[in-house]
């Protein structure tokens, strides 16, 4: 049987963490060659408060599509960290915006904490970036899509006007990982 | 990515629209309801792109109707709805049944009864897609559990429909309807295409249920055979009738047709079937849990199987009492509190039947499924 | 008996239609017709106008009158 | 007797239903009296009148005595569910906009349990015609009050006499966006030729409710005499052209039903507004 | 004549009426539809004597909400109609079944599906009456076979949705709702009459869910309870949640407040079953026939027996299980295309089990299952 | 803003809307900006003025947005199926006539499909207060036209704007029989406050429609900036009120919505109606 | 088991046939101590053209409630003569209006032919008396119900106003079946 | 100094219902409330009116003005 790899998402509403997921789907099963399934929070939990999508990756099919043992998880605020990071599998990855949270979880996972959204705001103009940053993080730090799927993933689902501004939040994400990596090295 | 071909990320809702649009599908008449409502979203822009009719209407009991008469003045139609839409269209789809109008009833499943859980996924209105609608009638539905199925059977779906013309649901639960998988579009040709069959005699002699069809050729309102329709039992010609004779006739024609033609109808997965001692039967998103533990179980040893339902009405007895005979235990997982298991209990005579069962908006997870494997290997 | 003959008119009653409501006769302004146990009959043809009215008002097609 | 005269000088050569007729088809299966016959045979000269051919017409209807009357047409015909012939019709029409849809129902099947239909269609202003047969009672059934059964009325479950108000269907259909409004009689019945013609011809959702009656179980129920007195009374009496109204004294028009053509105005109609959407998706708009 | 009591020769439909006075019914809403019509009549003139309220509404899912509101408000309430306008109720009965609302619905069964034969009798909408509205929800149907018997179980079905606070089906067929029979009216107190159990605590203390109640008692509407009612899973104290746990806990109370009790709620006939070869299972208008062709077989000295349920959902399933252990074969004789049989194979493993099915217009008759008898016999 | 010296009289402490909240279920669903949240508390200040206790109110929904304000209020609540919601207001009121009867509804519960038992319990008149909250689309369900959605207008279902004319709720309201009509908008909410008084106090169906806004789905859809925008356009300079009208010329009533009490007669209403039924049926009429 | 006897009461809509079936049933099932259930045509056949009440009579329970093999069928029209009489069971009993059914169907019963309308509308001035003389008639000629228990079935269902004419027409009905009888030998 | 001090009216913001939706803010009159992150906060007390329209207009039962 063929490796699962399991993404989680996580943050509020608006803070695109949907649109996080479909891309790195799209990274993976269109231009890597690979499968992925991407599914998400829905419902009440959609209307505000903490919001996941999850995908999970693998070389064969997957079936069971929902996330049960996390290979790598984002998390943008507290309320999303804390709901959410029981899952994460051991020897798995979290990653976590420095100034959001604060209570950081324990488990037997590698944690990476960076100022996410702050990097976003200061660096980009616009916060709203933080999702593709995390992109480049995730990319960085996990491997399990190359880095020309994921830009090639980001360029495609990302209009026009903002594509400079994207790609650069992407570039900034793999940097600032490879970053983190080193000093955890 | 494979060729030219388009392959895209897409929501299992979507692939829905993609394979109505595919099969020729040129009309649709819905009522927004979470959570099968990306349907008519995604219609409502694409079908006017093809010359197609997207009409909301003013509740589930008028889109079904809406779609039988677009049906029979010759348009492939569609509607989606999920569980109390479903409720509110039994009426409709009895008529559809006997008046023998082609049409396509998705039900994205969610939680019940009544308005129940709207966001959470479920199965449980699958005996309700046999039985709900008053009277015997016939039922062919077709239950997918990927998004590329989505799109195919959607296809498959249109087919059945018109090549028997008779109201063919397809019901999945909301987790398939709102997970997003790659799928390579199919091109033009490249999946069959069937269009119902059209009189080619006289408009005087056309009889719009003429007994000497298994499926009688159906005329288009409007291009000159003046034909009448009714939800009364009827003659040959369309007419009511009171004799008893030509009402049982008529009502048993309609079941035949589907009886004779199972064979083409059904349509199964196999996974690891042949000489497995714990087969499980599952469909919908039960069956990709259930592929999952089926594997981890084999890892483990157990001879497990997964017997996979494309077409769960008519219900493939025959499939299931085949895969029975060498088994020991049959498993049936189900988002819902036991339905397809009276199926499987009825026709897998002599062998333990178990069910997994939850109500809760959660699926039925790998575990749940190895540890009933385990129990019973 | 020099005047013109005056042509009658045709009032052709379908009998196995005619249900006996009696708006024919009801209505004829001239009185022309007549319930005849389960159907109707002309009565007086002389009388009849040729207005029409009792195949107008016939919820059954059961008569008309021809010029 | 207006109609005498009008009468007189038109049909000399009685009309020859049988052109519309499925052959074999009569006698049909309305109770003696029953005026849904009468308001057919207006039907089929208006639309003889149309010049319509028959391939062009689609008659659809739910489920009522009245709604028995595509059986006997040799149009498209659709004989649907109780109430919902309208929606039904709407399909048929959307998927096929040259067909010339008219739609036969009773007052149950139209402002009871079809209500919404009703609203919602002469609120989209689709082109289709709707004749309403008023009888103030659910004759298939056997008697029951209608939503247009007088207040006080008898029947098998007003026994105490009715006490809900009514429907103005035509107030009704105005409310709700019909573009042409029209009330008829089965008693007028070249009257309601012409307006059943009118109503044919107009462009967007026309709506005419017709006066007629169920002499079985409205007649029998209110203690009428005969169907003659019923029509009498409530399609000659009760009634009152519009023409006529604004002539008359007030009293002689108070408590009376109008008849004739009560509203026309012009609005886009449904399928010409689809195709123009489709214009614009297709880039072409 | 019995006494002083009063014998009346009665049609079915007017003793479903007497019944449902009798139990305290002061509520009707419906929707005339044949044959089942004279139950509104009747009701239209004698509710008003009692102080109870006759209410025509404008189609049947106003009527089933309208008595749904109506118990809430405190009455006991009742609608009648037939197979399209029980398809047409099942949203609400959906929502009666979840919100565990006390009603009884009648549906005089006629041929179907749609329009069908309005005035031919048919049993063919028994498993609509299990399935017909989406998500899992409990059933409890009765199905008398003569007019005494339809008063009876008019009675019990009160009695039965007042005590498991649910809606209760009768079902029966347009020969035994238009036959006319002799009935001897019950004097007051001859039948027991039982009413929900109403809240004793505070008000604040009150929770229409109460999970230490498997039936937790029902305030009414305006006597100082000021509850939530919703279609929604909710949770103890009626209002939503999204909670997985509660979720599945509310749906199975609702099945298992009747499972548990199915003893008290199950009541059948048995008629020379013990010992017998050959066991007709059949219910309403062919239970009269199959006991004529018992009587028949009996003459012949075939051992024939006839087990005849009067509630028919929940299934007798023990009793079924029972009969077949030392018969040969079941007999299911239904005027339909074989629904009731579904359930019989699935409980008599091993016996064979054959229908009579007929879907004409016409009865059973007593020949056809004599005949099937003495070939298996 | 008379609103502003209408406040400085009467509300020097604020309004304690807790005496009628559930305790412990605020936050509400509703979005931010939603209108739903405004009008609740109109409606709340009415039904205080109006001096019915909380146990003689009986409040039913039918599904939607506006459909789950009975959730959070302290009186019998009854929250139903899509549309329904009359129907089963129609069983309770008639089970229990004194029970002051409140219906909140939004324009696709009541009006889409919900339209039959609409109009039919204006015909009935039976005694209840109708709230329809009209913000011209589908909220809970992510953003479809309704039937109050501008011709024009873009929705999840409507890309290329909304083809449909719009029911005028009013307009049916009265055409089929309510006995008191009226409109208000959550913009002006102690105007809105004394038209439900005067809806709750009337005897007999009284339907009052407010416009209210949906920021989320049909404000982003339409391109408006914020709710206040919305509120600003729609609510304040896209209605007018009736006593307001007549004074203004025609160019700027033209086009708006009218606000306050539409339409008030006195009919029999159908509960009184029954009582009398039930007195001729025992012999004491 | 015990014996069933089966009538049939046919004719046309409007000569009451369905009252007379009550009646009957009625006479038994209350007035005298047996079983009866009564049925009839229902439906499209009930607006105009042939109509059919049947009444089985036992001492037993009545299970089938359908008429089989009939005892007795009175016709008052040719079309209900013709249409039903094939179910008359050997000899079995078949009355019908001489004036109104000329083809006498054949078949091994004993077949009663007398004027029922016609002496209605004489000796009672009034045609739809012809189902209570026939209730009369059969009576005599059957023996299925007591007199004495007609005559109190007759008496409970006809309104006050018409008693005595009914109370004639029964009596008549009676005597003429004696002397149809009588005449048979 | 020698004036009598103004009483100042109490605002009272219940920041777990507020959704920071800005109404208030927008529709005060005198600019009193702002927005401040996802909550609404007093910004200038001194110029509020009293007139209750930031309460009358919340859709969140989340502001309050006391005098
Ligand atoms: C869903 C459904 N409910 C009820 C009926 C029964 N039904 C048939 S026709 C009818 C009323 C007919 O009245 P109307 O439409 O006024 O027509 P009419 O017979 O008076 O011409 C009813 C209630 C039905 N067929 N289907
Ligand atoms: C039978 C049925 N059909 C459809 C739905 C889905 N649905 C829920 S609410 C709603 C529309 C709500 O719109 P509206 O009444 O205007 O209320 P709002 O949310 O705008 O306040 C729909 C279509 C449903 N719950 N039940
Ligand atoms: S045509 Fe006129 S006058 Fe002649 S019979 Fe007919 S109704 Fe009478
Ligand atoms: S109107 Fe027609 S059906 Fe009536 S009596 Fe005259 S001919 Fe016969
Ligand atoms: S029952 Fe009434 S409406 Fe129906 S056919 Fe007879 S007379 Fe006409
Ligand atoms: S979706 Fe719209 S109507 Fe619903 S709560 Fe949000 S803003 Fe209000
Ligand atoms: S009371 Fe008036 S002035 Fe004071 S903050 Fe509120 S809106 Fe502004
Ligand atoms: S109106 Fe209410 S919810 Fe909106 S910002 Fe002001 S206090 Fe917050
Ligand atoms: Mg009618
Ligand atoms: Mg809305």
């Amino acid at each position: 049987m063929s490796q699962r790899y399991e993404l989680r998402f996580s943050g509020s509403g608006g803070q695109g963490m949907i649109l996080a997921g479909i891309i790195m789907a799209e990274a993976a099963c269109i231009y890597d060659e690979k499968n992925a399934v991407q599914s998400q929070s829905y419902g009440p939990e959609s209307r505000g408060g903490a919001s996941k999508a999850e995908v999970v990756i693998s070389d064969g099919p997957i079936d069971y599509p929902k996330a049960t043992a996390i290979d790598c998880m984002l998390a943008l605020t507290q309320e999303a960290c804390s709901k959410y990071f029981k899952d994460i599998k051991d020897g798995g990855i979290l990653l976590v915006d420095s100034d959001e949270v604060k209570e950081l979880p324990e488990g037997n996972f590698t944690l990476y904490s960076f100022p996410i959204i702050d990097t976003a705001r200061k660096e980009l103009g616009r916060t709203i970036t933080a999702n593709i940053i995390s992109l480049g993080m995730i990319t960085e730090l996990t491997g399990v899509v190359t880095h020309a799927a994921m830009e090639e993933a980001v360029y495609a689902r990302v209009p026009k006007p903002f594509l400079d501004m994207n790609k650069k939040a992407l570039q900034l994400g793999f940097e600032k990982a490879r970053e983190l990596k080193e000093k955890k090295g | 990515m494979a060729g030219n071909k388009v392959k895209r990320l897409i929501q299992g809702n979507e692939a829905c629209a993609e394979g109505a649009l595919y099969a020729g599908c040129r009309f649709f008449g819905g009522y927004p309801i979470t959570p099968s409502t990306e349907i008519a979203e995604i219609l409502s822009v694409r079908l006017p792109r093809v010359g197609g009719k997207f009409i909301q209407m003013e509740d589930e009991i008028a889109s079904i109707a809406a779609i039988t008469g677009a049906s029979l003045a010759g348009l492939k139609s569609l509607t989606a709805t999920s569980g109390p839409g479903f409720s509110l269209k039994q009426e409709g789809i009895g008529y559809a049944c006997l008046a023998e109008v082609p049409c396509v009833i998705v039900n994205v499943m969610r939680g019940g009864p009544s308005t129940g859980y709207p966001t959470g996924p479920s199965q449980s209105d699958v005996m309700q897609a046999k039985w709900g609608t008053h009277g015997d009638h016939p039922v062919v539905a077709l239950v997918p559990s990927t998004v590329p199925e989505i799109l195919s059977e959607t296809v498959r779906a249109f087919n059945l429909a018109e090549e028997y013309r008779t109201p063919v649901f397809i019901l999945y639960d909301e987790i398939v309807g709102h997970m997003r998988e790659a799928v390579t579009l199919p091109e033009p040709g490249e999946l069959e295409i069937i269009d119902r069959a059209k009189p080619t005699c006289a408009p005087e002699e056309y009889h719009p249920y003429d007994t000497n069809y298994d499926v009688p050729p159906l005329a288009a309102y409007g291009e000159g055979y003046r034909f009448h329709i009714t939800g009364l039992n009827h003659r040959e010609d369309g007419f009511p009738t009171n004799d008893s004779a030509l009402i049982e006739e008529g009502i048993k024609r309609i079941i035949d047709k589907i009886e004779k033609n199972k064979d083409k109808i059904l349509k199964n997965e196999e996974y690891l079937v042949d000489g497995a001692d714990i087969v499980v039967f599952a469909f919908g998103s039960s069956a990709r849990s259930a592929r999952f533990a089926v594997n981890k179980a084999r890892e483990k040893g157990i001879k497990a199987g997964l017997l996979k339902p494309l077409t769960l009405w008519p219900f493939p007895e025959e499939t299931v009492r085949k895969a029975a005979k060498g088994a020991k235990a049959i498993i049936v997982p189900e988002m819902n509190l036991g339905q397809i298991i009276y199926e499987v209990e009825r026709c897998a005579k002599g062998v333990e039947v178990a069910g997994i069962n939850r109500v809760d908006g959660e699926p039925i997870n790998p575990a749940q499924i190895l540890e009933a494997i385990e129990k019973f290997s | 008996m020099a005047e013109a003959v005056k042509q009658l008119p045709r009032i052709v009653i379908h009998e196995k239609l005619c249900k006996a409501c009696s708006i024919c006769v009801d209505f004829c302004p001239t009185n022309v017709l007549e319930l005849k146990g389960s159907v109707v009959a002309v009565r007086n043809l002389e009388a009849c106008t040729r207005c029409q009215l009792c195949d107008l008002r016939c919820p059954d097609f059961a008569i008309q009158v021809f010029d | 007797m207006s109609a005498t005269t009008a009468a007189k000088k038109k049909l000399s050569v009685p009309f020859d239903y049988d052109k519309y007729l499925r052959p074999g088809k009569l006698p049909h299966i309305w109770c003696p009296g029953c005026g849904h016959g009468i308001v057919l045979k207006s039907l089929l000269r208006a639309i003889d009148k149309s010049g319509l051919t028959k391939d062009e017409i689609c008659m659809v209807s739910g489920i009522g005595c009245s709604s028995r009357t595509p059986g006997y047409v040799d149009f498209n015909t659709l004989h649907t569910l109780h109430g919902r012939a309208l929606a039904y019709a709407t399909g048929v029409k959307l998927a096929k906009p040259e067909l010339n849809v008219i739609i036969v129902t009773g007052d149950g099947d139209a402002l009871a349990i079809g209500g919404n239909h009703f609203i919602h269609t002469c609120r989209r202003n689709i082109d289709m015609t709707i004749l309403v047969y008023s009888n103030f009672i659910y004759g298939m059934t056997g008697g029951q009050f209608s939503p247009t059964t007088p207040v006080g009325a008898l029947s098998n479950t007003s026994r105490y006499g009715n006490i809900e108000p009514v429907f103005d269907c035509c107030d009704l259909a105005k409310a709700s966006g019909a573009t042409f409004v029209a009330r008829g009689t089965a008693y007028h019945t070249l009257e309601l030729e012409r307006t059943l013609l009118a109503a044919i011809k107009h462009k967007g959702t026309s709506v005419v409710e017709i006066i007629d009656e169920c002499p079985v179980y409205y007649g029998r129920n209110n203690k009428f005499k005969s169907v003659t007195q019923m029509m009498e009374d409530i399609e000659k009496n009760g009634t009152v052209s519009v023409k006529q109204a604004d002539k008359l004294p007030p009293e002689k028009v108070q408590g009376k039903l109008l008849r004739g053509i009560l509203h026309q105005v012009e609005r886009p109609e449904y399928c010409e507004g689809y195709e123009k959407l489709i214009a614009k998706a297709q880039g072409k708009g």
